[in-house]
This record gives structure tokens, sequence and C-alpha cells, in this order.
């Protein structure tokens, strides 16, 4: 059995590698197989996987990525990850992918899906516009429609139509996948010395890239070597890390934010592996269980509408509860519309609620550390100095 | 008794003091001594090592009296320290200690200004620090006071005698930068231009303290720039003229206010340590 | 003769070029920007008509005889006429140094005169053919040596040597602000004399040499048209129709000095931009680094007096790196904070300069790639930053990586393209 | 968008002053809403239900507008600023931040009045995520009622049966009936059909305005003066017979101006020499509105046809009209179609076609740090432009109401260097590279 550094180690090849290697050779092993592009936030999975389709998450270039042509198609005050994903297209980093999904975070992306049709005639393009209604008959409908409308894209990919049964055995397994990553969170939660963030983070990137089975596997292994090991607990206090669903910070980041004395205990990197909150039923329209699940079961994030007023808030508060977190880190990246909007308002629920929290910006690229160490090191001494408990 | 010591590992400057601290800080404190080392291009971390050294024999202590040696600043991977805490929380305590009735702290160091809100026991409540741009810092100055032929301890004398100065726009260095040299062939005079930048950089401070809701009271000045005898002028004509009625201080040891919490918070921490019985050993 | 000078004042430099009505290059000047930006033009246009001069002296000669070695004779000329304007303006910053010491500080006004014999002895060393110069400019090559010799002196005799560097801090602005005046021609004729008389070698009779000087001096420069561009363009003493913006003048410029251009990177103290031109030289797209400087000319600036080395060092040095070491950020300011960061974590000043200078390059290749990038043609490479080996290297490898082999030209005199475009400007004003 | 009240001393045209009445007698409506009774919806300008509002009786409150107004007034920069010290981020849309700063400080109306608490939030979510996060926080801070449309965007550029089904389910059973709730006044189709025929009525005369500008020399300037143009189509005033009338007047002077053979008004009076023909992408800069025109009529620059007049609802490009007797459908049909609705080819290929059809000389984005809606994409937009027309085009940065992102000196300088790129491409007449 390997032992989690071997196998956090294999994720991080996975995550450094910006030219995919991993998805490509899975690709390469049959002509048959095709690839589709989503950029991680929410796009119904299942679908593709029913049609024997690989979905790359695709989170732009890190830091490790010299952006030279990106910058021509954005102006600075845009956020980084659309550049350096057009940068991965014009590097022709992506020319291996058969199609793009576009999930409806914010304009930028809404965008990028237009310019992606400009850039590659080719290739599928859709901009997967997910419902703001929540109500069966009109959201749930609609959703259903999209989904069709999704499913027939997908069919001109592969060329054959994808039946029903098929879908309810993908729901089946990425109903599974949920479940790990829940485990790994949850023993994250409960002993976060013995599961660092990075490490969890890596994990979860790893399925970005390979089918859903290995990554399905590679978690169970994770938990299995994770749960034996012995690693020692330091005076860290316990945070949530919120508004970072898209972009996503160098790895050096979350680092930083644990040495600088945070056990981050709840997060919301690539949210397509949590978005859903419950098991999707594999019974019946398989198409009308997933809207059903989105319309019902979906956290809150804030690309989201949240209908009732008094709910705003409640998903993040009910978190802390929940993870015995002390304190909010509000991470988001700059000119994040989606993020940056909607803190005064978490941040205005979670005072209401005296929850301490603090705030601050990155890039992907982000390469001074020092600002950051700085301010969660001054958040976490506060917690660690002044709160009752320790 | 408890000893312990502070030490702060800066950008400019690695400052160390040796204290001897009752209560956890609630007693009496006394401070046994005190080093301050420009790092000009050498390594901080051996810098650290010798002042530490020095500031203990001046102390008249070793290593072993020490209870909790404390670093703050670029200091988290210094390795013979027994904890570390973060600028804020020590240029907070530092700051109460050697003012008492401060309610706010700005640090104006010589890359950053950081606005920190304390309550009387040193805890911050609030803060904000300059962003990335860097036209308001302390290096700025500097390399103005080079081009300009003076030295640092001549600018806050210069400053204050200053008639008509001009303020420089620009948010960055570079381009201040050329304001400050067109100044120069526009003759405009030495003191003119140094309490133009220190207006800019009073107006960007009070920014900050009204940013994190400073209304009235005091605040004190710590870190490299507090010494900057115009900077200081300038701030408190700068909340005057934005109608703030808080009174900035400095004090002649605020360049040791973050090594001086340091110290005094790693004697609150031994405290309660010891009381859990979960004592690290300083190495 | 008529004359068509174009005046690019930049944040750095202020460059001048003088050009006849046949679009032939006369004479160049340059000088830096940094005080006063009407001197700052009168000065490089002075230095132009100087080259000017040299220019048409040469062309007399060469009518009259065939001289072998004359390049070598006009840059000794170039030389001897430089340091004798050297000696005079090192006299004019002694005297203004000696006004500002106060009222019987004996020791200091001694130490002080110590300091400027020693400085004017050594001067005509550092116009040897072989003395290699930090700089063209008189601050800088004043500056250094007066630090030097400051030092030393100052430790012979006791005295205070900031007190000695405040009397040059004092002065130094003023005097570059005085540049040397008038007598040219004596300069030429005694300068020429000087040389023949020195050196054998030059098989020519100086009469004949005096008489072909004396014809080139006495050619009216008249000053047909200025046009004048660049960053403080809009300082400059000239109405609007005398000025185009600094972006065509770089166009054209480069299409003048490569016809085949069609793209143009400039970087120079706080701007970068790409430019794209057609087969006339006529811009069709451009773009500029917005209001940050970050990743410019003065960055390395910066660097240098971080690293306490000259500028002219940082390329050499960079150039040594076997590793890289990546660099995100390009502000200015922080390249300091940054640089020490990376010390500290123990990399290689090389590697970090390399770093640094990639840095640099990185983003005038983003800025080139919003331009329209390099699709066909040459690529021409200006600005001062163009002087910088480094930064050369890593443009021409990341050129390459992106758009495949293309031609790529660097031009010594490429930093006076925008001056040559705006004297070009000029010349189409009246000739047209 | 009709900041009339700013050009008093300049534009005495007869239009003008009708708007400028329409406008005062809005807010004055407004205003006292607290004494009328009268209700008042908020609601964003692109896809905006003034129709359906007007069969509830209720009033149209326009956030984005009183953000404009505050802007040309040059007091957003302080609200912005308040805005930011209350916690919202520098990164995020100006026109929030004013909005939010402008409430703190009482939301006092161009007329001195204070504006009145809306009754009812309208989140016409179209073409801008923006919108969605706006009504959030000021449901946060009044506590109001919120009705929600979601407008699908065009990502494939067409609308289709799924998205028009979507947005009239959503009218009838969620907005008709909050809408009947807060006013209180049960809902009549037939009143809807008579408002969207003014609406209909207008929207002609309004196109025929925006295609004046094909005239050499266009009699008008379709940016600078186009922001006065759209005023009542994409205000309060759509579906009124005031608009009507407005038109009608607008088009009567236009046409006298096309028969004599002149350009333009400017602040300064009549514009000189038509010597640039442009079409503009983006929405203007408003604190320093008139010296950015200025910059223009100053070297001779007309704008012939921009983007931002199709802000508020598309109706030149493909003929778009409401339609009496397919009330909801067209409504429907009406907020999908918006620009910022449309997907990135669709946007260029309006421009190209307008570079065309207009005899433009060139194009120019302001790209707005803002506006990630209209922004996200914009230099692609240029290419892509550029390559198909073979125009030189120019890209300047500037910002809706922030007046720290103006910066004058920077934007002129590029605006002369464009124009004088024109020029020297015309005189060298050399055939572009671009095919
Ligand atoms: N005597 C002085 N007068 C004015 N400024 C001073 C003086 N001493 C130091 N400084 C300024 O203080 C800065 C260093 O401040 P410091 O708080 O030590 O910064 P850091 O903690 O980042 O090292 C230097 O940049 C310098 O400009
Ligand atoms: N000899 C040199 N070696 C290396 N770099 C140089 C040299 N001369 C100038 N530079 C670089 O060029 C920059 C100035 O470029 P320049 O084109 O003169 O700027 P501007 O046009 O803005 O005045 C300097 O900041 C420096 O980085
Ligand atoms: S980082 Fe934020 S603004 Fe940027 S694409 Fe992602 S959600 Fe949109
Ligand atoms: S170069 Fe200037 S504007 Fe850019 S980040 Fe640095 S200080 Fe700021
Ligand atoms: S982001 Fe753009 S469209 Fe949206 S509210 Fe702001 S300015 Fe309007």
């Amino acid at each position: 059995m390997k032992n989690t550094s071997e196998i956090i180690e294999y994720c991080q090849e996975l995550y450094e590698d910006i030219d995919f290697t991993a998805t490509r050779k899975w690709k390469d092993a049959d002509p048959a197989r095709k690839v589709v592009g989503y950029m991680p936030v929410y796009v119904p999975r299942e679908l593709m996987h029913a049609g024997g389709i690989l979905s790359l998450g695709i989170l732009g270039g890190g830091d490790s990525m010299e952006v030279i042509h990106g910058d021509a198609y954005y102006q600075s005050y845009i956020c980084r990850i659309p550049r350096s994903t057009i940068e991965l297209a014009v590097t022709k980093r992506l020319d291996f992918v058969d199609g793009m999904l576009f999930p409806s975070i914010c304009d930028v992306i809404r965008n990028l899906s237009g310019m992606w049709k400009l850039l590659m005639p080719d290739v599928y393009v859709r901009y997967f516009d997910t419902p703001q209604n929540f109500i069966s008959g009109i959201g749930g409908d609609y959703y259903v429609n999209e989904l069709r409308e999704l499913k027939e894209g997908l069919e001109g990919i592969i060329g054959r139509e994808i039946t029903d049964d098929q879908i309810r055995n993908s729901i089946a397994v990425y109903n599974e996948n949920r479940r790990l990553v829940n485990a790994v969170y949850d023993f994250r939660t409960a002993e976060p010395w013995k599961a660092p963030s990075w490490e969890v983070y890596l994990l979860m990137r790893a399925g970005m890239v390979l089918p859903v089975e290995e990554h399905s596997q590679l978690m169970s292994d994770y938990l299995a070597a994770a749960v034996s090991e012995d690693k020692p607990m330091r005076d860290n206090c316990r945070i949530i890390l919120q508004g970072s669903f898209c972009e996503q910070p160098p790895l050096n980041l979350i680092k930083s934010i644990e040495l600088s004395g945070c056990y981050i205990v709840d997060d919301d990197y690539m949210l397509v592996t949590r978005w859903l909150l419950e098991d999707v039923p594999t019974d019946g329209d398989p198409l009308v269980n997933l809207s059903e699940a989105f319309i019902k079961h979906s956290g809150e994030t804030a690309a989201k509408y949240v209908p009732d007023a008094a709910d705003k808030g409640k998903f993040l508060i009910n978190a802390v509860k929940d993870k015995a977190a002390e304190g909010v880190i509000f991470a988001a990246p700059s000119f994040c519309d989606p993020a940056l909007l909607d803190r005064p308002m978490m941040a205005g629920a979670l005072s209401r609620t005296d929850i301490p929290y603090i705030s601050f910006k990155y890039a992907e690229n982000s390469g001074q550390m020092q600002p950051i160490r700085e301010q969660a090191g001054t958040f976490a001494d506060t917690i660690k100095l002044w709160s009752e408990a320790s | 008794m408890t000893i312990t010591a502070g030490i702060d590992v800066g950008t400019g400057a690695v400052k160390t003091v040796v204290f001897d601290v009752q209560d956890g800080g609630a007693g009496e404190i006394k401070w046994l001594s005190r080093q301050t080392e420009k790092i000009r291009q050498r390594d901080p971390h051996r810098l650290a090592r010798e002042a530490f050294d020095n500031a203990l024999e001046e102390a008249g202590v070793t290593q072993e009296d020490v209870a909790y040696i404390a670093t703050t600043g670029e200091a988290e991977s210094l390795d013979f320290t027994t904890g570390h805490f973060y600028s804020m929380t020590t240029h907070a305590r530092g700051g109460i200690y050697l003012e008492p009735r401060a309610g706010a702290i700005l640090d104006v160091g010589a890359l950053h200004g950081r606005a920190i809100i304390i309550d009387e026991r040193g805890k911050v409540l609030n803060y904000r620090m300059t962003s990335q741009c860097a036209s308001g810092s302390g290096q700025f100055l500097e390399n103005i006071a080079r081009y300009l032929g003076i030295t640092q301890e001549e600018i806050g004398g210069l400053s204050k005698v200053a008639d008509a100065p001009e303020k420089v726009s620009s948010i960055c260095a570079v381009l201040s930068e050329t304001d400050v040299i067109n100044m120069v062939s526009r003759q405009v005079s030495t003191p003119n231009i140094l309490k133009g930048i220190h207006l800019s950089m009073a107006g960007r401070l009070v920014k900050l303290l009204r940013a994190i809701k400073m209304k009235e009271g005091t605040v004190l000045m710590t870190g490299g720039l507090a010494l900057d005898t115009g900077l200081l002028a300038a701030l408190n004509e700068e909340m005057i003229g934005q109608k703030v009625s808080v009174e900035a201080l400095s004090h002649k040891d605020s360049i040791y206010a973050g090594a001086i919490g340091a110290a005094i918070w790693g004697a609150f921490r031994h405290e309660k340590l010891a009381k859990i019985g979960a004592l690290p050993l300083a190495s | 003769m008529k004359c068509y000078i174009g005046i690019d004042l930049g944040s750095t430099t202020t460059k001048a070029v003088l050009m006849d009505d046949k679009a032939d290059i006369l004479g160049r000047g340059i000088t830096n920007s940094r005080s006063n930006y009407e001197t700052a033009a009168a000065v490089a246009k002075q230095e132009a008509r100087l080259g000017a001069r040299l220019t048409l002296f040469r062309r007399g000669l060469t009518e009259l005889t065939e001289l072998e070695g004359i390049d070598v004779l006009m840059a000794d000329l170039e030389r001897s006429i430089r340091c004798e304007q050297f000696t005079e303006q090192l006299q004019d910053l002694h005297d203004t140094c000696a006004s500002h010491i106060s009222d019987g500080a004996d020791d200091i006004k001694e130490a002080l005169d110590e300091v400027f014999v020693l400085l004017a002895e050594e001067s005509p060393a550092l116009f040897t053919r072989e003395a290699k110069r930090k700089s063209d400019f008189f601050r800088d090559i004043a500056g250094s040596r007066v630090m030097k010799l400051g030092e030393q002196v100052a430790k012979k005799r006791g005295v205070s040597f900031d007190t000695l560097l405040n009397l040059y801090d004092k002065s130094i602005i003023d005097v570059e602000n005085r540049p040397p005046e008038g007598g040219l021609s004596e300069k030429f004729r005694a300068g020429l004399h000087r040389l023949l008389e020195g050196s054998p070698e030059f098989e020519i009779d100086e009469e004949l040499a005096q008489i072909a000087l004396s014809k080139a001096l006495d050619v009216e420069l008249e000053e047909t048209y200025v046009v004048g561009t660049g960053y403080g363009r809009v300082t400059l003493p000239f109405p609007k129709e005398h000025i185009r913006s600094e972006i065509l003048c770089h166009g054209l410029g480069a299409h003048l000095m490569y016809p085949h251009t069609r793209t143009v990177l400039d970087i120079g103290g706080q701007d970068t931009k790409a430019i794209q031109v057609d087969a006339e030289g006529i811009v069709e797209n451009f773009q500029m680094n917005d209001r940050c400087a970050a990743g410019c000319g003065r960055y390395l600036g910066y660097i240098a007096d971080e690293m306490n080395m000259g500028l002219h060092e940082l390329g050499p040095m960079a150039m040594k790196s076997t590793k890289n070491v990546r660099i995100n950020s390009t502000c200015t300011v922080f390249a300091g904070a940054e640089l020490r960061d990376r010390l500290a974590l123990g990399e290689k000043r090389e590697d970090i300069l390399a770093g640094l200078h990639r840095a640099i390059i990185l983003r005038a290749m983003s800025i080139i790639s919003r331009s329209g990038g390099i699709s066909e043609g040459e690529f021409t490479f200006t600005g001062g930053v163009a002087n910088n080996g480094a930064a050369v290297k890593e443009l021409k490898k990341l050129v390459n990586e992106n758009y495949g082999e293309v031609t790529i030209n660097i031009d010594p005199t490429s930093i006076y393209t925008g001056a040559l475009g705006a004297a070009e400007f000029a010349r189409r004003a009246v000739i047209h | 968008m009709s900041p009339a009240d700013i050009n008093e001393d300049v534009i005495k045209e007869s239009s003008m002053l009708k708007q400028k009445e329409m406008i005062s007698a809005n807010y004055e409506k407004l205003t006292s809403a607290p004494e009328t009774g009268q209700k008042v919806a908020s609601t964003y300008v692109p896809g905006n239900l003034n129709e359906l509002i007007m069969c509830f009786d209720m009033l149209n409150n326009l956030p984005e507008i009183n953000a404009i107004q505050n802007g040309m007034r040059k007091q957003s920069g302080a609200m912005i600023q308040d805005a930011e010290k209350m916690g919202h981020s520098e990164d995020v849309c100006t026109y929030v931040k004013a909005d939010i700063g402008n409430m703190a400080k009482g939301a006092i109306a161009p007329n001195g009045k204070p504006m009145p608490v809306p009754d009812l939030l309208m989140l016409s979510y179209t073409g801008c995520f923006t919108f969605l996060k706006w009504f959030e926080l000021l449901r946060d801070q009044y506590g109001c009622r919120t009705a929600m449309l979601h407008v699908p965007y065009e990502g494939d550029g067409v609308i289709t049966a799924n998205m028009r089904d979507y947005v009239v389910k959503q009218l009838k059973e969620e907005v008709i009936p909050t809408f009947e709730e807060v006013s209180g006044v049960k809902f009549d189709i037939d009143r809807l059909r008579e408002n969207l025929k003014n609406s209909a009525k207008a929207e002609e005369d309004f196109v025929w305005v925006l295609e004046s500008a094909k005239n050499k020399p266009s009699p008008i300037d379709a940016y600078f003066g186009g922001v006065y143009y759209v005023g009542p189509i994409f205000t309060a005033f759509r579906g009124t017979t005031d608009a009507i009338d407005y038109y009608k007047i607008l088009r009567g002077e236009i046409e006298q101006r096309i028969a004599s053979g002149q350009g333009p008004i400017t602040p300064e009076g009549e514009m000189k020499e038509e010597k640039y023909r442009l079409v503009v992408e983006g929405p203007p800069n408003w604190t320093s509105f008139r010296e950015f025109w200025k910059m223009f009529y100053d070297e001779g620059a007309v704008v012939v046809s921009s983007t931002y007049t199709k802000v508020g609802g598309v109706y030149d490009y493909d003929g778009f009209r409401h339609d009496p007797d397919n009330p909801l459908e067209s409504l429907a049909d009406y907020c999908l179609g918006c620009y910022t609705n449309r997907n990135l080819p669709m946007r260029v290929d309006m421009i190209e076609k307008a570079m065309e059809e207009y005899q433009a000389d060139g194009f120019l984005i302001n790209s707005i740090k803002s506006c990630n809606s209209f922004s996200a994409g914009q230099l692609m937009m240029m290419r892509e432009v550029e390559n198909r027309t073979g125009k030189p085009a120019a890209f300047i940065e500037t910002d809706l109401v922030d007046p720290r992102y103006f910066s004058p000196a920077n934007v002129k300088n590029r605006l002369e260097s464009y124009f004088q790129m024109i020029d020297q491409k015309r005189a060298g007449g050399s055939p572009s590279r671009a095919a």
C-alpha cells in the first residue's frame, strides 16, 4: 500500500503538468476516446461520463506558466484565470480537447465562451447557463432542457446516443466519488494535522485530470494511509477559507496560511466535487434527477442567487459551527466580481454571529507570500492569544 | 523572574531586546537590553544571531536563562527561537507598552505602512495595510534623500522648515520620482520637496486610519519612520486637514516596538503554556 | 545648409538627430533628461550639431584625400573635444562646489581642491582610445570619480566625506544645467592640431586638414524645421504642429533604419511600447504599458542601485546565470525586496538578475502580443534597454520561441530611433 | 444616460428641453412617492420592464441612472470611496459602489429631495452578473421585496425556445404575481399591449435617429450625443406617449440638420469639419464627460455608431420591436436581445456591420475598468474587427463614475496618436496588411 507522501507526490506531478500529459495519455490509448474541458465550478460531469467522455477540469495556468499572449486578450483589471486559460489554448496545450463547457459563474467566463468560439471555431463550445430560479416547475424545467441540449451536443462529439441507463450508471459513479471527497474533507476537519490542506488540495486537483474511478481509488488509498500515519499536531487555530472557488491560489499560499498558524478545516476549492449536497437518485428520469439535485440540494456560493434574504450566509455559518471553526478567511482572486461583491454580505452575516474573519486577495501567480503570512498570522495570533479556550 | 527576548527581523534592520516580565505581562516589566543592526545587504539571520548574543551579554544573562525567545517580522524560519508572533500582534503590544494611551498604532517601515486599532490590552481589533504600490514607503524616501544629497537623519529637520510644500501625486514610486526630479528642475526647495512627500505619505496613512474607523484619541507611530520627525509633523497636519481629531505621537524607542511586543507576548504565552503544562523546550 | 532636427525628450534621456535634406543623418546628440527639459533639449541639440560638424569635416576630408584610418581619426578627434568639454565642466563644478563652502572651512576647501586636482590629472585617461567609460553623461562620470577620490582624500586629510559629497550633490544639478558653451570652433581647431601633432600615424597634411575643417565649421547649420516628441513633448517650447507622438516617431525611425521592419519594440525608462508599422513606416497599431511603470528601464536602475552596480554591468552579470529563477513581480520598488528575499533563500545574484531580465522581457512580450504579435517582416528593438545584452538575449530567445525565426534588428544607435523619426517628420514637413 | 441638466447652457434644442422636462417630472414623482403613496420599483436599464411596471401604476427607478447623474455632478468619487470604506472592494463595479455610497448619504435625488426606499427590487438579470449581487446588496440594506427574472445568456447567439419559455414562465408565475402583491393592482394584459404599442412607435423614430448617422457629414454624434438620445427609450419612458413625442421632435430637428448639411452639435456649438468617422464600443466616462467629448470634437472626430446605444435594447441590428400581439414573449425577446446579453461573436458581427454601413474610418474601444460584462474580451473583439475591416482600431481605458481611473493626459495622448495614425494611413494610402 502506498503512503500519503507517495500519493501526494503523484498528485503534485499531475498538478504541475500544464501539458495535461496524463489526460492525453488516457485519450491516446483509444482513438474513440473524447475529452471535454470545463471550469470546475459546476457542470454535470455525469453526462460526459455517460458518453465515455473524460471531463477535464481546467484551472488556468497556475504560477508556473509564463503568460505571454494572455495579456493580449485581457486588460490588467481582469482576473488572471481567463488569461492563463487562453494562454493554454494559444500555446496548443488544449489542442486535444474536443469540447469546452463554461459554467455560468460570472461575466468573464461568459465572455470567455464567446472568445473560445472565435478562437476555435471547430470545437464544441457551450456556455452552460444554470438556472437562478430554484422552482422545479420553472428553473427545473428549464434546466432539464438545458441538460437535454447538452446531451445532444455531447452525442454530436461521440457520434452516438447517450442512454438513460448510462447516465444512471454515471450518477452512481459520481455519487461514490462525492462520498469519498466528503470523507476526505471530514477527516481533515477532524484531524487537520494529519491531512494538511495542501495535500487535500492536490488530491482534489488530481480529480480534475484523471478518470473519476481512478480519482476515487486515489482518495480511498489516501484515507487509508493518512489515518494510520502519525503527524504532530501544531498549536494552530481552525479556519474556513472562502471565496477561492474559481481562480485558485498558488500552492505556496495554501501552505503559507497553514504555516502561519491556521488549520484550514473547510474551503471552496473545486466546488464541482462537492456542489451537490446529497446523492442523486439512480432511478427514474436521470435528467430530472440531476436537475432536481441542482435545484434543491446544492450549496451556497457567490455565483448563485439566494432567493430568500434570510438564507444569505447561512451555509457558511452552519459550516463554521459544524466544523468547529474559529474564524473565516475570505481569500478571493483580485478582480473577482462574484467573490468580492458577495464578501460584504457574508462578512455582515459573520459579524452578526460574532465569528471573526479577515480578508485578502491573491492571484494565481502571486509570488510574495509575506503579506499573506502576516495577515493570516496576525489572525491566528489574535485567536490564539485572546480566545477563551486556549 | 521570567526573562524573555524579542527579535524583530525587518527589511531594513534587525532589532533585539531582552526583558524581565512578571505575570505574563500583567505585572512589572523590566527592560534589560536592546540592539539594532542595519542589515545593509547582509544575511539577516546571521545578524539576528549576533544581535541576540550581544543583547544577552548586555543584559548579563545567558541563553539558558531565557524562558521564551520570540521572533517577529521576517523570522519564522529562525532556528533558535521558541515561537513566532506576527508584526501586527507585536507592534500592538509593544505600542501599548511604550504609550499606554495609544488607541491605534501606525507602523511605517521600509516597504509598508500598517494602521492597527488596539484595545487597552494591546489586542488587535482591526487593521489595514498599504497596498502593493510603494510610493509611500521608507524606501522611496530613502531614494529621494539620496538623490537630493541629504542623510536620513536630516530629513525631518529639513521638512519642518518648508514654507510651500508641493505634494507628489502619482501612486507609483517611479513616477513620483519623476515628479520630484521635475520639482528640482523647477527649483522647488529641498524642504518643500521633502515636506511634500511627507504630506502625501501622511495623507495615505490618515486614510488608513479612517478606513479602520480611528476617529479620535492617540495613535503611536512605530517602525523605522517613527524616527522621522518631519513625517510625524505632517501626519498631525493631515489629521487636522482631514478633520480627524487624532493625535499622533512617536516614542524614542518606537523602532523597538515589534521586538518589545514579541518579548512580552513570549512571556504571556510562556505563562499560559506553563499553566496547561505544555511548555515547549526552548532549544 | 538646411537642417531638420528631431528631438526626443525621454523620461531618462533626451536625444536629438540632425539631418540634411537628403535625409542623411549628420549628427546625433544625447543627454540625460533628469533636470530641466528645455536645457536637455538644448544640450542634445548642441551635441547633435557637434556631431554634424564632425560629419561635415569628414565629408570634406574624404573629398580632398583618401585617408586610411579616417575612422580612427574622427573618433580621436571626437574624444579630444569631449575631453576638453569635460575639463571645462569640471572647472565649473569645482567653482560651484567651492562657492557652497561656508566661510572658515579651510580644511574642506583644501580637500576639495585636492580632489579636483586629482580629477583633472586623471581625466585625459578617461578619454583615451582604450578607456571604457561607464556612461556618456557628465553627472555619471564625474559623480563616480568624485565619490572615489573624495573618499581617499577625506580619509587622508581627516575631513568629513559626507560634507564633501554634499557639496557635490548641491552643485551637480546647476552645473548640469549649464553645459559648456561656445568656442566650439576653437576646440575643434585646437583638438585637430593636438591630434595630428601627437599622432604621426595619420598621413595627412595638417594645413589641408585645417582647411577642410574650416569649411565644415563655416557651413551654417540652419534649423529649418524642428519636431519634438517623447514623454516631455508637451513641455517642449514648440507649437502643436511641431509635435508628433512618440509612437509615430518610433515607427518611422525604425522604418528608416530597417525598411523591412514591421514590428518595433521600444523599452525606455518609464514605458514600453510595441508598434506595428506597414511597408511605408506608417503605424498600424500600437500598445503601451499602462500607468504602472513596472518592468521598464528604471526597474533595472533600481536593481543596479540596490546591487551597487553600474547599469551597463547588469547585463553581463546576468549572462553568467546557469539556473532559472522565476520572478513574478516586476514592480520597480519591490524589486529590491524581491532581490533580498531571493538572496536570503540562497539564490545566486546572477541567477536572480537573469530572472529579473526575463521578467522584463516577458512583460514586453505581452505588450507585443497585445499589439498584434510578430507576424511578418522584421522585428526591431529600440530604446535604452536595447543596450543591455542580457535583455536582448532573453528577447531573442522568447521571440524565436513564440514567433519562429524572425530577423531581429538591434542597432547601437537604436536609442535615437524616436529622434530620427521626428527629424524625418521635420524634413517631410518642409520637403512635401 | 439622460443628464440633460448638465448641458443646459449649451443645448437649447426643443428635444433637449422636452427630455429635461420629462426627467425632472419623473424625479419629482419619485421623490414625492412617500406623499402620493405611489409604489416604486428599482430595476436596471438592460432588460427593464418599464411597460410592465406601468401596468401596476408603479414608478421606475434606475440606480444606474442615479449613479450617472452623480458621476456627472462629480459626486460619485466620494460616494465610491465611502462604499470602499464600508468594506466594498476596490476591484468591483463602481456603479454599485456609487449607489451604495449614495444611499449611505441619504440618497438625494437631483432635485434635492431624498429618494424613496423602493417597494420592490425588480432584479432583471440581463447581460450582467453584477446585477445579481447589486440587488442582493440592496436587499441586505433595505430589506425590501425582490423579484428575480433570470434571463439566460445567448451563449450560442440564438434565442432558443427553452430560453423564451423560461423567461415567460418566470414573468407569469413569479414576476407578475409579485408586482400584483406589492402594488395591489391586478394585472391587465390589454394595458400592457397598449404600452407596448407606444414603445414600438417610439422605437421606429429612435432607430431612424441612430441611422441618420449614415449621412455625410453625420448630423449626430452617436456616442456623446447618443447617450442623450437613448434616454427616454432606455428608461422610465418607454411605452409612454411622452417618449413618442420626444422622438418625433428629435427626428424633426435632425431632418433639418441633414437638409442643411450640418454636423452634430457639441457643448461648444456646431462641429466644424468631420474629419474622422468612428465606431465606438463601450460605455462612456461620466465623471469627465465633457472633457472626454472635447478630445473628440476638437480633432474633428464624430462617432457614427456606438454599441452603448444598444445596452438598453437592440432595435437596429435585427429589427426587434416590442410586439403588442405577443406581449410576454416580446418582453422576453427584448430582455434576451440586449447588447451585453449577446455573445462575443455576435457583438463582433454587429460592429463589423456598423463599420461598413456607417462608412467608419476607425474603431475605438473605451474599455471600462468596472464593467466585466462589456470589457472582458474587448481586446479580442478589437483584433477581430481590425482583421475583418482592415480599419485601424484603438483602445483606451477609463471608468464609468470613478474619477480616479480617468487619466486625461493618457487618454488624450492615445487619441491624438490614433488620429495621427488614421491621417498618416490615409496619406500613405498603403494597403492594409490586415486582409
Ligand atoms: N533615523 C531615521 N530617520 C528617518 N527614517 C529612518 C531612520 N532610521 C530608519 N529610518 C527609516 O526606516 C525604515 C526602516 O524601518 P523599519 O521599521 O526598520 O522597517 P522594517 O521593519 O521593514 O525593516 C528605513 O527605510 C528608513 O527609511
Ligand atoms: N548603457 C546601457 N546599458 C544598459 N542599459 C542601459 C544603458 N543605457 C540606458 N539603459 C537603459 O535604458 C533606460 C533608458 O532608456 P531610454 O530609451 O533612454 O528611456 P526614455 O526614452 O524613457 O528616456 C535606462 O533606464 C536603462 O535601463
Ligand atoms: S476569478 Fe472570479 S471574476 Fe475571474 S473568472 Fe473566476 S469567478 Fe469570474
Ligand atoms: S511599478 Fe509603480 S505602479 Fe507599478 S506596482 Fe510598482 S509602485 Fe505600483
Ligand atoms: S458591471 Fe457593467 S453592466 Fe454591470 S452594473 Fe456595472 S457597469 Fe452595468
